[in-house]
This record gives structure tokens, C-alpha cells and sequence, in this order.
């Protein structure tokens, strides 16, 4: 049985003091602690930003891929290998901008993995630039002066209506709870979704305020149509798992698949 | 989203133009969709089918230049696509998509054929029943008994090829479908 | 005359494409060689469509670009075959009654004999002249009324009965018809000695290029399949899925090729071989994950079915003009192995070869198959065992002081370039693996001397592989050398033995191994050769270009010189055309192209 | 003032007989008859599929491009030319498939388009081929031959979930009701969402069983939690118009804008 | 010595970086040249980093590749930059006393001062040592108080005025400091001619070639840029989202690559010239739509600003490995143009042309810049006005008989190979664009006829550029050419003037049309010296290998023949490396790569 500190790998990470993704960090060592997770049999993929270089930080096996792709280098690795514990991970820009199509096709898939969006409402890794979680009017960043002007995403409501069978929220100023949380996500069996809020202080100080507006919400349903009113009704800074339905997996395993004769079907 | 649904005060009932301007798109309509039909069979290459549909079509031309030349004198209100009171979705002598296979086969054409004659039949004999203008109401009487005219003539196509297929086996009994999809794109 | 093209030309509906495949299948139970190729206008079905069969006493791998025998059910939108099926006067035509008008602006054919095989078929009950048509040709090509039978009933075989019986009944009407009205020529075919008709039949297969791709991938050991639907890769992937849960392994259908080709490099990473298929503009999308399996030295074999281009371009038809994206498509320098599949058997071999090679050296291999050898049936004999194993070789990790297992270096810089790999459950080998560059102990770093080494050892990794005895197939002795890849090498076979019937002895050589290239050896057999001329089916000569590329830029004493002639899809190289662009390299030392 | 039929280009479709996307091409024909649609003012754009053949039928301008792109090709142009009518369109492969992302970020983005799904729940143009909205148990594809065994994609709840503004489904059996849709989707400011339920009878003959199952319901809200709880608990089959509430479109203009000297911030 | 490079190294938050800015504004008020480049270490802020600034009387475009002043207020990761910041013994070192230890494996230099600038600061009530050094340098550089305060006053703008005052006073108390203990050197810099410091200074500007792509694209016209963020070309699109309003265009942020491109293709269907801006890895992922708007004759403009690769490689640093993807990365035959700009303020020029000839080819235009033009700022004269302009033309549609109009021919097959283009919102210029094969009337069409047609068409489209007299910058005589493109070429310039000075003459050759490659006019060059070198900056030589590629195959009398020197990044070229390779190759024959 490991401790939770012997699950880092010793990689210094890059992350400016007070980022949020030391919270992850911290919550998937305690996780993993709790787990009795064995180190070879966990991978956790991502794809590029701040967040997604949280992999070599972890004493596990990691993949560190391109930019949006965490999700179906995740679910191809567990397809091929079941036997080992997924966990693909990134940012808000990797995985709701240029990985948005993954996310909702992991949704409805339901391959076993879970995947953790280290939401920060903002692009951290190149210079902060809006994410499509950014609020409408943020000014931050050169590259929309007027702010984004567009509706911010919603991720835990797209993952309800794309059909993720497990929908939660974290908050990085409660790494414990977000280590229950990422406890039971992995326990579910099919496409476990967590959101954590991450704050970002270098490009969005303001977040330090989602110390005192992130709210418990213990709203835990199975039922889709209360798990959507709820979720289009939901401010954003609510915390807690949201929905939680269990349903086949995939790929369903077909028993009576009998070896065959691969040369067979050429004969005339 | 048809209007037809409520019945009780349908305006077909009640204005003359409503009406008549139902009666040249119910002609149009059918003449459109059948040269459409007619079109994407010869598309794919299936002459036959393109040689019938489209005979079917040119009635279906002059029965709307009928119309249209009835009506030569009147002003009609101009209504957009959905705005018609018609009983179903679309106007009743309308080949409905689902009717339609590139397999198709004469029967099956004339069989729908006559079908949708029947439905404008019907279409313009409910009317008659039930409308209270009398102008209308011979319209409609008139116009149904044409349609009844239309449908009897395909029946009687259709049981001519009927019996041909007794005959020479012109009908192809064997509606195997020997053509395999591909791929264009 | 020991081969026979026939083509068959039919309207929508009337099902040549299926006669086709019928007899086809009859040929091979009576013992011949052959090669069907479907072609169809551009309606999804029901629109007219063509199938062109190549008979042969021997194996025939590809077309003759004549048509011998043409068989026309419906004349209209004939013109959309002209490409594929010219008429000359030589050609022989047999045509339906009802097949309408003998298009005004073709050749009159040697000659015409129209026959009513509707009208027979509905004698018999149904409305099918295609196989009236079928019973005809193969009653002229010798089949007996059993082999036609067993023909039909394979093809039919999930059709009611009532179906199959009657669709026997036309094609005997047919073969019966041709007692009675002969086809004015005869099929001078002897049957090939090693087979005898219909009992025979065991011994040989009808199959095409992707079909084999795919057989080849799963014999080397590919247990992991990303599929995203496109023409003409799609019947790898399809056949594929058929069969791979049967020997254990998955295939994914995915949301777009990005995420296939990540979820290829993601099973990869897990030890389980994996492969994706797709065409050009796939394998465009795919050019960014792509590097990253060079970066992270992930095993990956991503087929493509070549199309014609650029973008959407001619999706049905043959080119060869996807080299460039394979060889040169990704960004930054990202070395990595390019094949190309050298006829529709060979598809097999190439497929398990990519496998093996991807995993031995952790690599990126690219496959060029094209629409040709992909889309198009040959009978052939069983392709043999390839023998190719994807078998992912694990680290033995080191023991370090006092049992305490040493560090492990992932990107170790080896004298083969090739690093030990740790799979995913082997204790202490946890490493993340990385597109960042990073150090041999798989940490990222800027450094220009990872940078160097990393770069260094992913080149070198490659670098025997130019020793390996598969990189080309070459044929035959001259003072010629015809250099090609891809579909081009068995039509630059059959130009060579026409070329030999007329004089010229000519050596062929279809290039295996891309990328890397085998340099050395290409340039050993220019230098036996008077002249080299390179041949290949696209607009640019993007083959001949990077042939030319590898020049030592006129400095030393070994540089390459060739002619080269291409030309793109979507007409099939002949080996007619072939024939005589050597002939006029030879009389004129001028190459067209 | 042109007639529905002027509106045909002249180009004969390819579609086989029957096939749902004929009923499209006729209802764009009459909503733009009532639309008094300048032909050269419109602009269909597709991506490729049998449904992306049609902007070539109609009788305006028209961008037939690569496979899942047509809403960003779509976006580009009206960003640029506000002054033009562009419809976007293809089919659920194109759109749901590998163009799934485009669909979240145009949802969320609200640029004055239109957006026609021609759904026949599988890929017609590759021959048959599941697609995100076919049935999990759907097996007449070789390539998922146990059929997809994926939850279906939810097109209306996506958009809805994705920030939508106008979200209705139609039916290729009701061209004149599709009609109708799509006059009010063009008027309407922003990004309007149409799924038409449009047959395949060549891969997907009990699509013909759509006659007597697709059903008309008048639920239509501008409030989301409404449409939410309504479109989780949606069969799939019901047309209408479900949801409509026009908020600010992109891109936002920004009056006060004066021409500057670009070169001036160079100076030192 | 009339230039200098001073190089500052700092640790976490003592903004080393702002210093280097501040010292190069102030250096331009004085009337000084010069470069600023800036590296960090991989934290996201607040790391080690450094600033290298080299000062000249005259245009300085580049690095020298030597330090000779080293600053360092830390000593704890000086490794990082050692590729970069090569001391040496004659570089000088003022080290603060708190910077540490001195590391160990470096070479003594020259000289070293050890100050205590972190006390001067505390002294004046401030943390900010990197200000004092500021003042230290400035000083001695002989800037009045005037401009070292103007200087902070600029970079600070946004700031507190307290803030600003309170950095003032630090900066000129290390001012007074280097009165009291000197740098042990003479900053021999004579004021160029045309400037006498302060007052003038509204005729110098300070530009990175990231701001300047943005400024010549849109003063050529572009109106609409589609944007996804990637290092280092974020900052092209962050200068055009600020001023594009202005001139009343548009700046969108896109999902992703995908969607960026295709939404530039979007606008430029629509008349609006068009483009956006990435790296290697986004262009990878826009190659699919790069093919289409290849194929629909959609203009089209894609800045690829190089880093390192493949894959994600080292996103800080300079390389042109995105050599082959620009030029052949698209599948099918797709002819385009490939651009590279050739400095700082070339990025201005060719961004224009890029623009323009999108617009007159309706071509897909790809111009290469890199890391180091695109991120290093620049203190130069303003430059110039391109003069280019991307007015799409529209199509004049004939009228037909009685008034009709005529049919129109979207891509009709006319002798420049430029098709007449009818916009949206043209009365009776209807079509689809189509990136499927078409015929001239933007039918689609899978004839051969057809295909070629509108691949002959599309290739000679762009034949003519070869003739424009931007093809390249040639500079200088001399019996070796030495053949570059992009960020080598100013660096080649200064290794051309180095030569000089040894008596060498060599001729320069910048090619900023890298494609269709203006291959008559280079051979010319070449046959003008007795032997050509090429260089460049990525592994496998990816240019050079595309220049042999032109070799007529060794058949001809016109063969190429050139000599090759390669290396990767990030390190980036020095003149003094080019000018070891040329010695090199006079003296032997021989090159390196
Ligand atoms: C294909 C591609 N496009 C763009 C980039 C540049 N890029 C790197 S990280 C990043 C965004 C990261 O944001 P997010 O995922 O939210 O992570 P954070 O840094 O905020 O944790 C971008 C756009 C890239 N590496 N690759
Ligand atoms: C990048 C790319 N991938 C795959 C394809 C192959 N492809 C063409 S159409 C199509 C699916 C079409 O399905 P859908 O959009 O539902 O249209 P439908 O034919 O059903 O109307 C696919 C996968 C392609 N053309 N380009
Ligand atoms: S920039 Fe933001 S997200 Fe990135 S490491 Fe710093 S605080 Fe974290
Ligand atoms: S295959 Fe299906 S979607 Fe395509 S044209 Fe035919 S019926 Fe329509
Ligand atoms: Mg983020
Ligand atoms: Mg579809």
C-alpha cells in the first residue's frame, strides 16, 4: 500500500505557485492512495496545456499527446487494454474547444474511462487567450478585446444530453472532495466525467472568488430529465456529483464469438 | 402543421378562392412531384419507369393547365407552402416520399397512382359534403368527379398491365434486387 | 489469345455488377485466372454500372486496357464508361434488344450480334437479362450448367430460394441461347493445368486488395482497428470487422479520423498493434497524430487507399497521387516508413509487413494500397503465410543497487535507434510518453543536444531496413530499367512480356520500401541498365521528383539519372501505354512527361 | 417574385427515388418562394455526404466542401458578408460525426446562419454505415455488425445544451411543414438548428414506418429548462418547433470603432 | 566593434525580460539598432528567463552567436540557456552579489564584476534589481536620464504612477552606479547618422515579424482572420484581433485549426480576402482544407510561424522542419504557393504579397515564417509600403442572346489558367464551388478529360510567378552562392559581410518564393558561381532535397549542383557558423550535412 505522496513521480512541475492543477494532482494521489491503486496499471492520457502536463507527475504510466486528442488515445488504450485503470485529463481549451467532438462521443460511447477537465476558463498554457469556458465579457486577453462574446460552454449539461452515464463537479479549493469524487469515478463502470474548477491565477486572478461562491450542490440523480433541469438551471459554481446512471459499456463483449478461419470466407 | 386538422371552419368551406387556389396548387403539386420522380428515374437510368412517370406527369401538366385556365379570371390568394388546409401534411395528390424505391416497379407506380387520385377524390368530396357555399360545393362536386374520371382511367391502366402480366409475364414476379449500392464519395 | 477482357454494360437496376461477380466466381471453379473491376456511375445505386472481367489461363493481376468482348444490357450514359471501356474495331459486341441506341460517336465494332435476353428472361418468369446474360458468356466460356448454378447460388446464397432457383432457370435460358446464337469468336482458354474445373475449386480464391490488407494485418498480429468510414478504404475496415473479434481484437468505429488514428497510437501505446485505414483526405486529417506517434515512438500502421485527388477530388477511381502526403506530410523532421502495396495478393504481404515493422521499431508505417488493388477481385491461389508477427518487443528493465529497480530510460539513445519499451502493467517501467521533445529519460526538454539525439536515433531506427530483401519485387534482365510502386508493378509486368514478345527485354521494378529508400540498391540497378524510365499514376511525378531528390546534386560520380512519364486517374495505366513509352524512350531517348 | 420551382437549378440530383433529401430540397424551394429569395443573395453551404449534394440544386450560391466543415465554411462567410443568406447543411454523419464540434461551438457562438441536418441515422454516401444516431442495435452495417451498441445522438438536446437559439425537427414526409420551419429559422437572428428526420429507403427501408410515428408537438419555449425536460425525455420522433429564444448574435458590433493608423503603435 | 550583444539572466519574477525591452526602447531613442530575443524557461511565468539584446550602429536583423556582456542576476538554471548564451572568455560578466553560485562547467570569462543590485534596489525601497542593471547598462550605453526614463515610462504604461516613479528612481541609481564602478569595456557605438537620439526618434519603430505579417496583411486588404491560439504564432493574430476592427474587418477565435481554416476559406469564397495563422502542428491539421481550397480555387492565406518539431517538439524554439508539410503535406496534385519571409521586416513584404496573389491566383498561399522573426523584436526604419493588394477580380459575365445571360463558367480552362470568379450577391453568376472533381461549368465530373483540364489549369495558374521580381532577395558577387530562405537569410548577410573582411566574396540568395520554385533564375545564379551551398535550419535537409528534386535527372546539361549544410533548432544559425561552413567547403570541397 502506497501513501498518497508516494503515488508523485518526483517531476518538478512547471505550474505557477497557487495553480489550481496541484489540487488535481494532489486529489488523484489520494484517490489512488485510497484505491490501493497499483502504479503500473494506471495510465493517465492527456493532451496539451498547463493541466495536461500533469501526467509525468504521477507515478503511473502516462501519454502525453496532442493537442484535444486525451479522450480517444484513452478510450483506444482501454478497448485494447481493459485490464488497466484510464484516466484521460486536460484543460477546458484541449478538451471543450479543439476536443470538443471526443467528449461528446466518449459521452455516448461510455468506453470505461474517466476524464477530468481541469476547467480554469481560460487557454493558461499559451499565454491566456478565452477558452469556450470563458464568461462572455471577460477583456483579458488581446486576442478578443471585447471579451469572447459568446455564451461559455457548458460541460456538465453537453455531457448529460451526449449520454455520460457519470457527471460530477470539483472545485481545486477542495482537493479531498475532489478525491472522493475521482474515488467513485473510478469505480463506475462507463464514461466517468468530472469537471474540477482550476483556478488559474496568473491570467484570472478574479477566480480567487470561487473560494467563496463555489457551493455543495447534493442534487445526485439517476433520472436524465431532473439531471437536465438541473443542469440548465445550474450557475456553474455548484460542486458535487450530478448524475450518475449506470448503463453497458463499451465495447459489449459477444461470448459466442467463436475463432474462425480468417482465410474461409476467400475460398471459392 | 396543416390546418386541415380543424375541421369545423375550414376555409375551404367557406371562400370560393381559398378554395379554387387549393384546387390549381392540389394539380400543380402533383404534376411537380411526379415530373420530380420522373426526373430521378431516368437519373438512374431506368427508362421504363421514367417513360411511365412521366406520361403521368404530363396528365397531371394538363389537369393543372385545366385548372389553372378555370380560374384564368379570378383572383386568387396567394398562400405559402404550409399555409393550404390540407387534410394531411401534403396536398392529397402527392406520391409521398416513402411510396418510392428505385425499384419500383409499373404496378407498383400506377398502384400509388391511382392511390393519390383516390386521396384528391376524396379531398374534393369531403368538401362537397360539407361545404355550405353552393358555388363551392359544385366546384367540388365537379372536381371529385373528375378525379374519380383520372382514377378510374389509371385503374383501368393498371389492370390492363395486370392482366398483360397474366399474359406475357411482362411484370417481373422477382423483385430481387440485383444492384448492389457504391460508393461515390 | 490466352486472356479475354469482357465488360459488361448495364442501366439501373439491371445488376451487371452482380453477373459480374457471378462469373467471376464460375471462371474460378473452372479453373481460370481472373480480375474483376466495378465501375458505376454517380448515383448511390440503381444508376448504370459496369463490370469489366479479365479472364485468363494464367494469373491476370490487372487490366489489358481493350476490351474484347463487350456485353451491353443499356446503351444510355454508356459515355461514362468510354474512359474505362474503349470499343475498337476489334471488339466484339453482343447487345440487348432492348439496350437502346448504339451511341452515335462510337467505333463501329468487328462485329454485333443483338440478342433479346429480356425478353428470355421474361419467357422464364422474371426480369432479370443479366443473367440471361451470365448463362450466356459463361455457356460460351466452356462452364458447365452445374458451375453456373454453384456461381449464382454463392453470390445469392442470403436470397430466398424461390430467387435463386429462378435466377438458375434464366442463366441456363442463357447458356441454352447461346447454343443456339454463338458468340462469333472463341474463348481460346485452356484451362491452366494445376486445375481441372469445378473439382478443383478449393485451391483457389477470389479476393480483393482490401480484403487482403486487412487478412495481412490480422495474420501479423493487429488486434486494434480505428475505423472512419471512407471510399474506397472502407472494405478494409469492413472486412476487418468481420473478423477481428474472432481472433480476440477490437475495432472501433470512429467519430472522424482524428480521433481513429489516436485511438490506434492510444492501443499501440498498450502494446496492442494497431492500425487505422483511410484515403487521402483522411490521412490528411490524420498528419498531426501522425508525428506524434514519430515523437512518442508509438507503433502505428495507417493504411491508405489511394483516390483520386486533391480534396474530395474523384473518390471512385484510381491515382497514386497521396506519395507526397505519405512521404513528406507531416510537420517538423518525423522519419517514418512508407510501403506500397504491389499488387491485389500483395496487399496481404504489405499489410503483415507494416504490422511487423511498426512494432519492432516503434514506428509509424504508412501503406499506400490504392482504389485498384483495393476495389478490384482476383481469383488467385491462397496467398501464403506471410509470416510477419507484430509482436511489440517489452523492456527488460535493469535491476539496480540493492534489488531496487534502476532508472529507467525510455528514449534510451541505442546504437539501433531502437529504445527499450515498457508496456503499460510492467512494473516499474512508468514513463510518460511524450510529443514534447524530451531527454533519453523521457523528460521534456528543449535542449539542443536531446533535440539532436532524439532526431538522431528516430533516423537511425530506419536505417537497416533498406537491407531488408522485401523492399522491392524485380523482374526480368534489360538494358531498360522501369522503375514503379503501387498498382503500376503488374502492369508494368504484363508490358514487359509485351515487350519481350516484340524484342525488348526490359527490367521491372516495383519499389516495396518508399520511405526509407533503398538508395543503394536502386541506384545498383540503374547502374546495370542503359536507362531507367519511372513510371506512376499522377499529375506532379511526385515519385520521380523524390527519386531525383536523393541526387548527390551532380557533385559525385553516382548520380541518378532517369526519364520518368506520369500521368494522374482516372484512366487505369495500360500496359499498352506502358509499352509505349518505353518503346519511345528507346527510339527517341525522350520521355513524354 | 420567383415560383418554388424557379428556385431548382437545373442540376439533376443523384439521390435515389425516395430518398428523404428530395422533400429538403423542396421545402428550401418554397421557403425561399415565400421568402421572395434573391437567388445570388443566398449561399448553401455543405459539407460531403449524399445530403451535401444538394446546395448544387438549388439555384443560388453555393460551397460544397470537405467532409464535417460546412458550419465553420458557413461562419466565415456570413462573418464576412452579413449581407448574404447562408444556409449550412449535410447530413448526421457530416454533422454529428466528425463535424460534432463545429455544431457545439456554432450553437454556442450564435452567427446568423442556418443549420439543416438531413438525418437518416446512418452514412448514405459510404454505403450504410452507422452514424451517431443510429440505433445501438441497428446491424446492417459490416462494419458494426452487432450493431453501433452506442447510446444515439441527441441533436436537439446538444444544441440546446450547446446555447442554441432556435431548434426545431422536421420531416422529410412534410415538406411543407419543413417549409415553414426553415422561413422562420431564416428570420430568426442567429444560429437556428434544424434536424429533419429525411429516409434513406436504400440502407434504412423501416425509415418508411416514420409515415405513421413522427408526431407534431407544439412545445415550443424560450425557456431552456422547459426544453430540457422536454428534449431528455423526447422520442426522437416528434417535429416541431421546440425552441426559440433569440439572444445577441456574433459578431457583436462595436460602434465606436474608429479607423486608427495601423503603424502607429510601431512607433517608438 | 560596432555592435554588441548584452545578454541578462534572471530567475523567477525579477523580470530580466522587461529589462531587455526597456533597454531596447531606450537604445532605440538613443538611435541605436537592434534585436531583442527572449527565452524562458518551460514554467508558464515567473521561471528563469533571459533577454538577448544585440545593439548596433546599423541595422542589426540577427544574433551574432557570441555574448559579449553577460548580466546575470541569477546564476540557478543558467543551463538552460547555455545553447543560447555561449560564454566565452572574452564575454564580460557583471554578476549580482545575491545570483549564486557560478556554475561550474563554464568557462572563466574575460572579466567579472560582482555588484549588488538587488541592495541597490532594496536601498531605494524596491525589490526589482533587474531595474538597477537596467539603469547599469543604460548608463553606460550613454543614454541620458531622459530616455532610460522614457523608456520605462512606455513598458510601464499601464501601470501605477507610483509604480513607474518608484522603477525611474531604481533605474537611475543603477545609472549612478555606473559611474562609480564601470563596465570594464567601451560601448564604441557611434550614433548612426541619420539620428541624434531622443528627438528623432519617431523615425525608428520597434516591431517583432509576428506584428509585422499582421500590419502587411492587412495593409494588402486581408478583412477576415479566423484564429486558434498556438506558440509563436498567437501573437500575429493578437496584433490583427486589436486593429482589424479598425480598418473594418473581422477577427474570429475558432474551436480549433479545423475550423479556423475552414472558416477563413469561408470568407474568401465570399470575396473577403482571408487568413489565418499557426504552427506546425495546426497547420498538420488544416491540410485536408488546404487541399480544398486548392481544388475549389478558394484564395486562401496560412502563416506558419516554425518551432520546433515534429509533434508538439519545443514550441519556443526556432526550426524549419514545417519545410516538406508547406510544400507537399496536401493529398492529390495540389498546387500552391509557398512563401518564406525573409526577415523581421520582410514578414510586412511578404505577408502583402501573400495576400495579393491569393487574391489575383485564387491560390492557396502558405507562408513560412519562424520563432525567431516571428517573436524577436526589432528596432528598424519603418518599412515601407508593400503597394500589393488582394482585390479578388470579379467575374464580368457575358450577356447571351436576348439579354439572357450567358452560361457561366465558373472554372473555365483560359490560357493564364485563371477562371473567371463570380461572388456571392452577383446577379447570375451561380455555382457551387466544389472541392469534388468538376468540369469547367463546377459540374462535378469524374472524367479524365475533366480532371486533367482542371489540373493543368490549376498547375499553370501559378506558372507566372516565377517571372516576378520578388522571387528573391540575391545580395552580393562571389564565386560560392550560398543559397537560403527565411530566418537565414539575414544571418547569412552578416556571415557574407564576415567573409568579406577575409577576403572571400560570396553571393546571397534569399528565396522567398520557395513555390513554384523560380528554378530557372536559381540556376542562372548558380551558373554564375563555381559552387553552391545550401543551407538551412532543420535535420534532414528538407530544402535542399526539394531543390535536387528539379534536377533533370542528371540527363540534361542543366543539372544542379549544390553543396548542403543542415542542422535542427532550437540553437538558432550564427553568421560565424555559416561562415566556418563556407571556409570549410572552399577549403575542401566538402560539406558537412
Ligand atoms: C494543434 C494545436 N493547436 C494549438 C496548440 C497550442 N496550445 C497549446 S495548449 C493550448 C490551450 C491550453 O488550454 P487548456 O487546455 O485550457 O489548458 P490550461 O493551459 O489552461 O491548463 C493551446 C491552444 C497546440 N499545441 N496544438
Ligand atoms: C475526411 C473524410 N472522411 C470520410 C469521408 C467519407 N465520407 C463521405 S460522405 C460520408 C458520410 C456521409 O453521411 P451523412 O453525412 O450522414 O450523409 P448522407 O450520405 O447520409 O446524406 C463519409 C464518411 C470523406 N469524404 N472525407
Ligand atoms: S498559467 Fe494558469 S493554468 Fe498555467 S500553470 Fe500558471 S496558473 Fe496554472
Ligand atoms: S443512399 Fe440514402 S441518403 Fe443517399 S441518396 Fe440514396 S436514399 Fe438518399
Ligand atoms: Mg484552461
Ligand atoms: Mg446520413
Amino acid at each position: 500500500m502506497l501513501s498518497a505522496k508516494q503515488y508523485k513521480s518526483g517531476v518538478k512541475p512547471i505550474w505557477c505557485p497557487g495553480c489550481g492543477h496541484f489540487a488535481v494532482l494532489n486529489a488523484i494521489t489520494k484517490a489512488f492512495a485510497a484505491l490501493e491503486q497499483a502504479p503500473e496499471d494506471a495510465v493517465l492520457v492527456s493532451g496539451i496545456g498547463c493541466s495536461s502536463r500533469l501526467p509525468a507527475y504521477i507515478n503511473s504510466y502516462g501519454f502525453h499527446g496532442v493537442h484535444g486528442r486525451a479522450l480517444p488515445v484513452a478510450a483506444g488504450l482501454k478497448v485494447a487494454r481493459p485490464d488497466l485503470n484510464v484516466i484521460a485529463m486536460g484543460g477546458d481549451g484541449d478538451g471543450f474547444s479543439i476536443g470538443g467532438n471526443h467528449f461528446l462521443h466518449a459521452s455516448r460511447r461510455n468506453v470505461d474511462i474517466v476524464y477530468i477537465v481541469m476547467d480554469n476558463e481560460v487557454y493558461g498554457m499559451t499565454k491566456g487567450q478565452a477558452s469556450p469556458t470563458t464568461p462572455a465579457s471577460w477583456e483579458h486577453s488581446k486576442l478578443t478585446p471585447h471579451g469572447p462574446e459568446v455564451r461559455p460552454f457548458q460541460p456538465c449539461a453537453i455531457a448529460l444530453a451526449s449520454g455520460a452515464s457519470f457527471i460530477a463537479r470539483g472545485y481545486s479549493g477542495d482537493p479531498n472532495g475532489l478525491a472522493h469524487m475521482l474515488f467513485e469515478a473510478v469505480q463506475h463502470p462507463g464514461f466517468a466525467f468530472i469537471q474540477v474548477l482550476s483556478q488559474c491565477p496568473t491570467f484570472c486572478p478574479e477566480q480567487k472568488q470561487w473560494k467563496e461562491t463555489v457551493h455543495l450542490e447534493e442534487v445526485c440523480t439517476d433520472d436524465p430529465v431532473k439531471a437536465a433541469a438541473f443542469l440548465h438551471g445550474d450557475d456553474g459554481l455548484s460542486k458535487g456529483i450530478f448524475y450518475r446512471q449506470p448503463r453497458p459499456t463499451w465495447p459489449v463483449e459477444h461470448p459466442d464469438t467463436q475463432p474462425t478461419n480468417l482465410r474461409k470466407s476467400f475460398e471459392i | 402543421m396543416s390546418a386541415g386538422a380543424d375541421k369545423k371552419d375550414s376555409p375551404l368551406w367557406l371562400d370560393r378562392a381559398v378554395f379554387l387556389a387549393h384546387s390549381v396548387a392540389l394539380e400543380q403539386e402533383a404534376a411537380d412531384r411526379m415530373h420530380e420522380l420522373a426526373e430521378t428515374m431516368a437519373v438512374h437510368n431506368n427508362p421504363a419507369l421514367h417513360e411511365l412517370l412521366s406520361s403521368l406527369a404530363a396528365h397531371s401538366d394538363s389537369h393543372a393547365l385545366d385548372m389553372k385556365a378555370l380560374c384564368r379570371n379570378e383572383t386568387l390568394p396567394r398562400f405559402k407552402a404550409w399555409e393550404y388546409s390540407w387534410p394531411d401534411d401534403e396536398s392529397p395528390e402527392i406520391f409521398h416520399y416513402s411510396s418510392v424505391h428505385y425499384l419500383m416497379s409499373a404496378e407498383d407506380a400506377l398502384q400509388s397512382a391511382l392511390e393519390v387520385e383516390q386521396s384528391a377524390e376524396t379531398f374534393y368530396r369531403d368538401i362537397a359534403d360539407n361545404a355550405t357555399n353552393p358555388a363551392i360545393k359544385q366546384l367540388a362536386e365537379q372536381f371529385a368527379t373528375e378525379e374519380q374520371e383520372h382514377a378510374r382511367s389509371i385503374a383501368n391502366r393498371l389492370s390492363a398491365l395486370k392482366a398483360g402480366f397474366q399474359n406475357d409475364l411482362s411484370k417481373d414476379p422477382d423483385q430481387t434486387d440485383f444492384d448492389p449500392p457504391h460508393t461515390p464519395e | 489469345m490466352n486472356n479475354l477482357t469482357i465488360a459488361m454494360v448495364g442501366s439501373g437496376g439491371t445488376g451487371v455488377v452482380t453477373a459480374g461477380e457471378m462469373l467471376l466466381r464460375a471462371a474460378a471453379k473452372l479453373g481460370l485466372y481472373g480480375v474483376l473491376r466495378k465501375t458505376f456511375g454517380p448515383q448511390i445505386r440503381g444508376g448504370e454500372s459496369a463490370a469489366i472481367v479479365r479472364l485468363g489461363s494464367e494469373i491476370v493481376t490487372n487490366l489489358s486496357g481493350s476490351v474484347d468482348l463487350l456485353l451491353v444490357l443499356d446503351w444510355s450514359n454508356f459515355q461514362r464508361f468510354a474512359d474505362e471501356i474503349p470499343v475498337t474495331e476489334s471488339t466484339i459486341l453482343i447487345e440487348d434488344k432492348a439496350a437502346g441506341k448504339y451511341p452515335a460517336n462510337l467505333p463501329q465494332p468487328q462485329q454485333t450480334l443483338t440478342l433479346d435476353f429480356l425478353g428470355l428472361a421474361k419467357t422464364l418468369g422474371s426480369g432479370h437479362s443479366n443473367l440471361a446474360l451470365l448463362g450466356y458468356v459463361t455457356g460460351w466460356l466452356g462452364c458447365t450448367a452445374e458451375i453456373t448454378e454453384l456461381a449464382i447460388r454463392h453470390r445469392l446464397q442470403k436470397h430466398p430460394q424461390e430467387t435463386i432457383e429462378l435466377a438458375i432457370t434464366v442463366a441456363l435460358g442463357g447458356t441454352q441461347l447461346q447454343l443456339e446464337q454463338p458468340i462469333p469468336l472463341k474463348p481460346v482458354l485452356p484451362l491452366p493445368t494445376h486445375a481441372s474445373g469445378v473439382n478443383n475449386e478449393q485451391n483457389l480464391w477470389v479476393a480483393n486488395g482490401n480484403q487482403l490488407t486487412g487478412l495481412g494485418a490480422l495474420e501479423a498480429g493487429i488486434r486494434f482497428v480505428a475505423a472512419y468510414p471512407i471510399t474506397p478504404a472502407s472494405d478494409v475496415l469492413e472486412w476487418i470487422a468481420g473478423e477481428i473479434e474472432s481472433v480476440g481484437g477490437h475495432l472501433v468505429q470512429a467519430e472522424d479520423e482524428l480521433a481513429a488514428v489516436n485511438m490506434a497510437i492510444g492501443a499501440g501505446f498498450g502494446g496492442v498493434p494497431a492500425m487505422t485505414a483511410t484515403s487521402g483526405p483522411g490521412m490528411a486529417l490524420m498528419s498531426e497524430a501522425m508525428g506524434l506517434a514519430v515523437a512518442s515512438e508509438t507503433p502505428l500502421v495507417v493504411v491508405d487507399v489511394m483516390r483520386g485527388g486533391p480534396s474530395t477530388g474523384i473518390p471512385t477511381k484510381n491515382e497514386q497521387s497521396d506519395f507526397n502526403l505519405a512521404v513528406y506530410g507531416l510537420h517538423g523532421d518525423a522519419p517514418h516508413v512508407v510501403l506500397s502495396s504491389l499488387s491485389i495478393s500483395d496487399c496481404h504481404f504489405t499489410a503483415g509487413w507494416a504490422a511487423e515493422i511498426a512494432s519492432e521499431r516503434q514506428s509509424l508505417v504508412i501503406v499506400l494500397s490504392d482504389q485498384f488493388l483495393g476495389q478490384s477481385s482476383q481469383i488467385m491461389p491462397p496467398t501464403a503465410s506471410t509470416g510477419f508477427s507484430a509482436n511489440t518487443e517489452q523492456a527488460i528493465l535493469a535491476q539496480g543497487e540493492a534489488g531496487e529497480p534502476a532508472p529507467y530510460f525510455r528514449y534510451l539513445d541505442t546504437d539501433s535507434g531502437i529504445s527499450p519499451l515498457a508496456l503499460p502493467g510492467q512494473p516499474d517501467g512508468m514513463f510518460t510518453a511524450d510529443g514534447l521533445e524530451h531527454n533519453a529519460a523521457a523528460i521534456p526538454s528543449p535542449k539542443a543536444a536531446d533535440h539532436q539525439q532524439q532526431l538522431a536515433k528516430r533516423l537511425r531506427k530506419l536505417d537497416s531496413l533498406v537491407e531488408s530483401p522485401h523492399w522491392a519485387e524485380v523482374h526480368g534482365q534489360g538494358s531498360l530499367l522501369l522503375i514503379c510502386w503501387g498498382s503500376l508493378y503488374q502492369v508494368s509486368l504484363e508490358a514487359q512480356t509485351q515487350l519481350r514478345a516484340k524484342g525488348i527485354d526490359i527490367s521491372v521494378m516495383g519499389i516495396r520500401l518508399l520511405s526509407p529508400l533503398p538508395l543503394e540498391k536502386i541506384k545498383q540497378a540503374m547502374g546495370q541498365a542503359r536507362q531507367t524510365l519511372v513510371i506512376e499514376q499522377n499529375q506532379q511525378g511526385q515519385f520521380a521528383h523524390y527519386l531525383g531528390s536523393f541526387d548527390s546534386q551532380g557533385l559525385g560520380p553516382d548520380q541518378l539519372s532517369f526519364h520518368q512519364y506520369c500521368r494522374p486517374g482516372p484512366a487505369l495505366f495500360s500496359p499498352v501505354e506502358i509499352v509505349a513509352q518505353v518503346e519511345k524512350l528507346i527510339d527517341t531517348g525522350m520521355s513524354s512527361c
